[in-house]
């Protein structure tokens, strides 16, 4: 990776452009949020735009666009797998309820309707 | 020694104080119901009644348990066939171990030989233990448990017994939709300890006939469905003539069932650990041929006008 | 591999560094040592100290088990009215006695003997490196294990006494439980942070400080399983401590993210806004807690290993298949946990998941323990005592392993779930399995680290004890499980069948105690032999092949007189034209 | 100082490519990663499973959690130049600038601390003033936690910083690189904060 003064510069100058990258790119997150596409469009929205920060965040601050360990690239690998797996793995099993379950203990939650005026 | 056990059992927190108040209670209301029949508030009992000195029937351990259900030997076949399979591959290996052990132990004249083995039978084996469990998981395992899960008879369904189950520290609350086949409403702003432990809605007039009962008798030859619900926290509702065990989750309503095939006593266990009188959340499961059950129906659901809660 | 060597270090600071041996006074040489070496046996003895606190919980909860109702002999007239009524033990402190028990064992016995003990001690010998990549982080993961160590047992000095919400410490019921399980997540909390500096130091040791020559595929297979174990400690205790902090909100800050709406404990409901799972709970914590049932298994895979190869004098065999399974075994160990909860409510579909990963990581567990059988063939077997232990865990793992097939199929689980045949299982993983393998270890390393050997006499006496009772506590408990005898029962007279197998339980009981009495010959040897001990005459007792038995017995700060290098495989046994017949990884080619 | 007999805690591995620390402090991340992703699978899981709106346990809406988005972009904002900075000073210390190094640190440590007291003093502070405590919902619970948990994580990083601002420094005196090699780590250890944040953000902020 980086050795010389020269490659520092040229770094240099790539943070720059990240960091304008990054300051439009939050503006453009709250301004997108104003917006009503959908439940699951807005998520996948502000997940799209937060992932492209992080991968600039990672691939240039954190030098991985430069990074050649094998050792790094496994143990973030490794990680990434896991982390999708406690991710999802729980909700899927929530979500997958043989017939007849269902929520909540009480027939009537009276909590419902006095709510309304908190 | 009974008595030390009851001491410290009475010493074992507010809920276990409870229910001693709770066995005074259903003394009291064992007293009404035989001597003034139509004693008011004699339902909606978190009844404890006594689970002491009952005789049980069945036949228990050191193998599994009498089988009193219709479907329960599905399951019991999947742990004989587990249990032959485990036996085999061990005493297999086990030879094999035995083997090794005795013609290759350092002795004077003997010595190791280093040449790989081309141990084809142990390929053999690993494949073949592979291909066996999933004999096991899409044979048995898969369908049996699909069979569990998905066969829950439809709530509608005329020819099941569909009662609910409540688990709270430290007993099993029974409710019993009546005779008119519905269930109650229930509210945690109507649950009083004493009168109405379910916070069942009496004025409504599916939970007139109601019944909240400490034991569960069951007619014998129906699909009995059972909707696990708990009030505090996780119990675990386990039959195990039944061969049925489904966790009480807070929060959720999951159902269970199955078919006595057998009249007779049996016990109902908490499988999981709720607090320091776990081991004591034990009520009473009788199966009784229906004109027993219709007669105990009727006689806990007598005069819904006379109450006043 | 260029010509880096681990003498020449930095230059200037070489002397500055030298000097600082010297000066080291007892507190920095003994006691905040930065020496992977002293840090491995402060690891181990506070470990060894930690085991046989829990096997004496263990042993008091035998008693109530056996003879319920009857006052404990002996220690009974000690307790405190809070614990026990006229020597009698209380509901809510035999179940802190079970929570602590398992707490204690896996959590302060077995992980950090096995990998603070003998990874830290070890591993950096077999790969011939002068100490961890991270020396002081190595200290602080020692001293964060003893901060939770200590915040841990403290509990049963709080009002209403240690954790009693079972080693799991499910919600709702541990939400609600008293003091003592605040201390327990406490003690989670340092426990996680030691396991992540140790677990992050363990892997990059073992990538970085290899000697010259040392491929990852000439490592002993227990640096293997060290290797791999560590990833599973990175990766999948994290989640844990997030859900201790989570439980610890819901204990202090009055939240409710395991606490569904409308709960009512003894008849009150209850102040929470409710909105949360008990479920939850139970994801984090079995994602940690599946991969912990590895950790606890496989540097003890890698200790048999060890010892197995060095006694039949024959190379392991398939090492590169048993490389695999059990890089393979640790990926899968990560997708399989929700087996523990087949019963909470869960589908069809997850649960065919869950069930066909569970049945796919037996897999390469059957691969290993039949790899280690068959290095036995062509072998010449010593039966000397680390021999004796690591023999007995093949057949004992296999018990253990196999009785968690009908727990991994959902339909068979739904009987079995939650009864001493789950109890039989996993005992029979972790302490015939686990416990034997720390023995071996310890009868087998013991000379490297003391300079002295164990007694051979008293070591034989201890495995046969051992051996046989072992099994008289934990086999009974599979006949106990499948008569449907729930575990966690204070009382388990209370049901038919308990009653039944009231025999059962007493001859568990009996074992147990026979047990704990037949550990005497072992503590006796263990300190005897550190004076008394016959001094090995070379550095190499077991005329073994890996890399540590080159380094002086014990091995100074530093290990190694020169830098090692690797030439060969780790296990080249009686290779032909050798004249001895090992040849080890650090002997030159003219030997 | 026995780290320094050993062998590629200054100089990368040959092999690897990497210095220990490096690979080391990269499993640090990897793990910490896990952590902060047992506490969003808790959020996806809560939320997924939140009772309907109605109930006082109910997800709020976007109004009911008073959260601004202004203060919070102020503050993504914030830890996106203190990352530049971070990457400034190991970029300056590479280029053998001591001075500018450690001036690029300081306004790191700065940031971090404005980060903090806008936390604290424009968020914190008001909610509890509310009755917005983590008590109040499932929301509350997580967005506290999380974000608890995100400030402790700027602390560290701040006392980090400090360190190798004042008494750590004398290391640049006898070995610059390093030096300038810590620096790399408490830098990726910085952006891992960072980038936390940027996910933070939308998911709490906005969603």
């Amino acid at each position: 990776m980086a050795g010389s003064h020269a490659d520092i510069s040229k770094h240099v100058r790539s943070y720059m452009a990240v960091f304008a990258a990054l300051a439009v790119l939050t503006i453009v997150t709250v301004a997108v949020a104003q917006f009503h596409f959908s439940d699951v469009g807005n998520v996948v929205v502000a997940l799209i735009i937060a992932g492209f920060k992080a991968t600039l965040v990672a691939s240039i601050f954190m030098h991985l666009k430069w990074e050649k360990s094998i050792s790094i690239w496994w143990s973030l690998g490794l990680c990434g797998i896991f982390f999708l797996a406690l991710l999802f793995l729980p909700v899927l099993t929530a979500n997958d309820h043989p017939p007849q379950v269902h929520m909540g203990t009480w027939d009537v939650t009276h909590q419902v309707a006095k709510s309304g005026g908190h | 020694m009974k008595r030390l056990g009851r001491q410290i059992r009475r010493a074992g927190g507010r809920a276990s104080l409870n229910k001693v108040g709770m066995g005074l209670r259903w003394a009291a209301l064992v007293a009404c119901v035989f001597l003034f029949a139509d004693a008011p508030s004699a339902m909606g009992q978190a009844a404890a009644p006594q689970t002491e000195g009952i005789k049980i029937d069945g036949h228990y351990g050191p193998y599994l348990p009498t089988d009193a259900s219709k479907d329960g030997y599905r399951a019991d076949q999947l742990i004989d066939v587990v249990h032959w399979f485990m036996i085999a591959l061990f005493v297999g290996w086990g030879i094999f171990f035995t083997y090794c052990l005795v013609k290759f132990r350092a002795r004077p004249g003997h010595r190791a030989n280093p040449e790989h083995i081309k141990a084809k039978p142990s390929k053999y084996l690993e494949i073949g233990v592979a291909i066996f469990e999933a004999v096991l998981l899409l044979g048995w395992s898969i369908p049996i448990w699909a069979s569990v899960k998905n066969d829950v008879p439809p709530p509608n369904d005329p020819h099941a017994v569909r009662i609910r189950v409540v688990a709270e520290q430290f007993a099993w609350n029974f409710h019993y939709p009546g005779p008119d086949g519905k269930f109650g409403k229930t509210a945690v702003e109507r649950i009083n300890t004493a009168t109405n432990p379910l916070g069942i809605d009496r004025n409504d007039p599916d939970g007139k006939d109601d019944i909240v009962s400490g034991e569960l008798r069951l007619p014998v030859n129906k699909t009995i469905v059972c909707e696990i619900l708990s009030k505090d926290v996780i119990h675990s509702f386990f039959l195990p003539v039944m061969r049925v065990k489904q966790d009480a989750i807070p929060g959720m309503r999951i159902p269970v069932w199955f078919t006595p095939v057998k009249t007779g006593t049996y016990e109902v266990a908490c499988a999981q650990l709720c607090g320091n009188n776990h081991y004591s959340m034990k009520a009473i499961m009788y199966i009784q041929n229906q004109t027993d059950y219709d007669a105990w129906i009727l006689e806990k659901c007598k005069p819904p006008e006379e109450f006043d809660g | 591999m260029s010509g880096h060597d681990h003498g020449s270090g930095r230059g200037g600071h070489h002397d500055h560094e030298h000097d600082l041996h010297h000066e080291l006074g007892f507190w920095r040489k003994y006691v905040f040592s930065i020496d992977h070496k002293v840090i491995g046996i402060q690891y181990a003895v506070s470990a060894l100290v930690f085991l046989f606190f829990g096997f004496c919980l263990m042993m008091i909860m035998r008693w109530q088990l056996a003879y319920p109702g009857q006052p404990v002999p002996i220690i009974g007239r000690f307790l405190s009215d809070a614990v026990a009524i006229d020597g009698v033990l209380r509901p809510e402190f035999y179940n802190a006695l079970g929570a602590m028990h398992g707490t204690i064992m896996v959590f302060l016995g077995v992980v950090p003997l096995l990998v603070g003990g003998f990874g830290n001690y070890v591993m950096p010998l077999q790969i011939g490196a002068p100490d961890m990549a991270f020396p002081k982080l190595n200290m602080l993961s020692y001293w964060s294990f003893f901060v939770g160590c200590v915040v841990m047992v403290a509990g049963f000095f709080v009002p209403g006494g240690a954790a009693n919400s079972g080693w799991t410490s499910y919600a709702p019921l541990s939400v609600i439980a008293t003091t003592g399980q605040t201390m327990w997540l406490l003690g989670m909390v340092f426990l996680i942070t030691s396991s992540l500096l140790g677990s992050v130091n363990f892997i990059v040791t073992i990538i970085q400080l290899r000697v010259k020559g040392l491929t990852m595929f000439r490592l002993p297979f227990f640096v293997w399983a060290q290797f791999v174990t560590s990833f599973l400690l990175l990766l999948a205790f994290p989640p844990l401590e997030a859900a201790a902090v989570l439980q610890l909100m819901d204990r202090l800050a009055g939240t409710s993210f395991f606490m569904p709406s409308g709960l009512v404990v003894s008849g009150v409901p209850q102040d929470f806004v409710g909105g949360g799972n008990p479920l939850l709970w139970q994801h984090l914590f079995w994602f940690l807690a599946h991969p912990e049932v590895y950790v606890l298994i496989l540097p003890a895979m890698g200790i048999v290993a060890e010892i197995i190869t060095n006694n039949t004098r024959r190379p392991l065999w398939g090492y590169t298949t048993m490389v695999y399974s059990l890089v393979f075994l640790g990926f899968m160990s990560f997708i399989v946990w929700a087996h523990h909860m087949f019963i909470t409510g869960m589908g069809t579909q997850i649960s065919a998941f869950f069930a066909t990963t569970t049945m796919i990581i037996s897999i390469p567990s059957v691969i290993i323990l039949t790899c280690l059988i068959i290095t036995l063939y062509n072998g010449y077997i010593r039966f000397n005592v680390p021999m004796l232990f690591a023999l007995a865990f093949l057949p004992m793992f296999a018990i253990g392993g196999l009785t968690g097939l009908p727990l991994g199929l959902p339909a068979s689980d739904i009987h079995l779930h939650d009864t001493y045949y789950v109890i039989g299982h996993f005992h029979y993983v972790v302490a015939p399995g686990t416990i034997f393998a720390i023995f071996a270890g310890i009868y087998y390393w013991y000379p490297k680290v003391t300079g002295r050997m164990m007694n051979p006499a008293l070591g034989k006496i201890h495995f046969v004890l051992s051996f046989i009772f072992i099994n008289t506590v934990f086999m009974p408990m599979f006949f106990q499980g499948l008569a449907g005898e729930s575990r966690r029962l204070y009382d388990p007279t209370v049901y038919e069948h308990g009653v039944q197998m009231i025999g059962m339980r007493k001859m568990s009981s009996w074992g147990a105690w026979m047990l704990g009495l037949s550990q005497l010959p072992f503590i006796l040897n263990f300190f005897m032999s550190i004076w008394a001990g016959k001094r090995v005459t070379n550095d190499n007792p077991w005329e073994a092949t890996t890399i540590e038995w080159l380094a002086p017995s014990p091995p100074p700060h530093g290990n190694f007189a020169k830098v090692p290098t690797a030439h060969r495989g780790p296990y080249e046994y009686s290779v032909p034209g050798v004249k001895t017949d090992y040849f080890p990884q650090f002997a030159g080619a003219e030997a | 100082m026995s780290t320094a007999v050993l062998p590629y805690t200054v100089e990368p591995h040959p092999v690897t490519g990497v210095y220990s620390g490096k690979l080391g402090i990269w499993l640090f991340l990897a793990s910490e990663v896990m952590l902060f992703g047992g506490l969003f699978s808790a959020y996806v899981f809560l939320r997924v499973g939140a009772e309907a709106a109605g109930s006082p346990a109910a997800w709020p809406t976007h109004e009911e959690t008073h959260l601004s988005w202004v203060i919070g972009g102020i503050n993504t904002l914030v830890l996106i130049v203190s990352s530049v900075t971070m990457v400034m000073a190991w970029a300056s210390l590479k280029m053998n600038d001591f001075a500018k190094g450690k001036m690029y640190l300081w306004l790191t440590a700065a940031l971090a601390t404005t980060f903090l007291v806008v936390k604290l003093a424009f968020e914190y502070w008001p909610k509890f003033q509310h009755g917005l405590v983590p008590a109040k919902n499932n929301f509350f619970g997580i967005y506290f936690t999380l974000t608890g948990l995100h400030g402790l994580h700027v602390f560290g990083g701040i006392v980090v910083i400090l360190y190798f601002i004042l008494p750590g420094s004398k290391l640049w005196h006898r070995d610059k690189e390093y030096y300038a090699n810590r620096i790399e780590c408490t830098g990726l250890y910085w952006h891992f904060v960072d980038l936390v944040w940027i996910f933070l953000f939308p998911v709490l902020y906005l969603l």
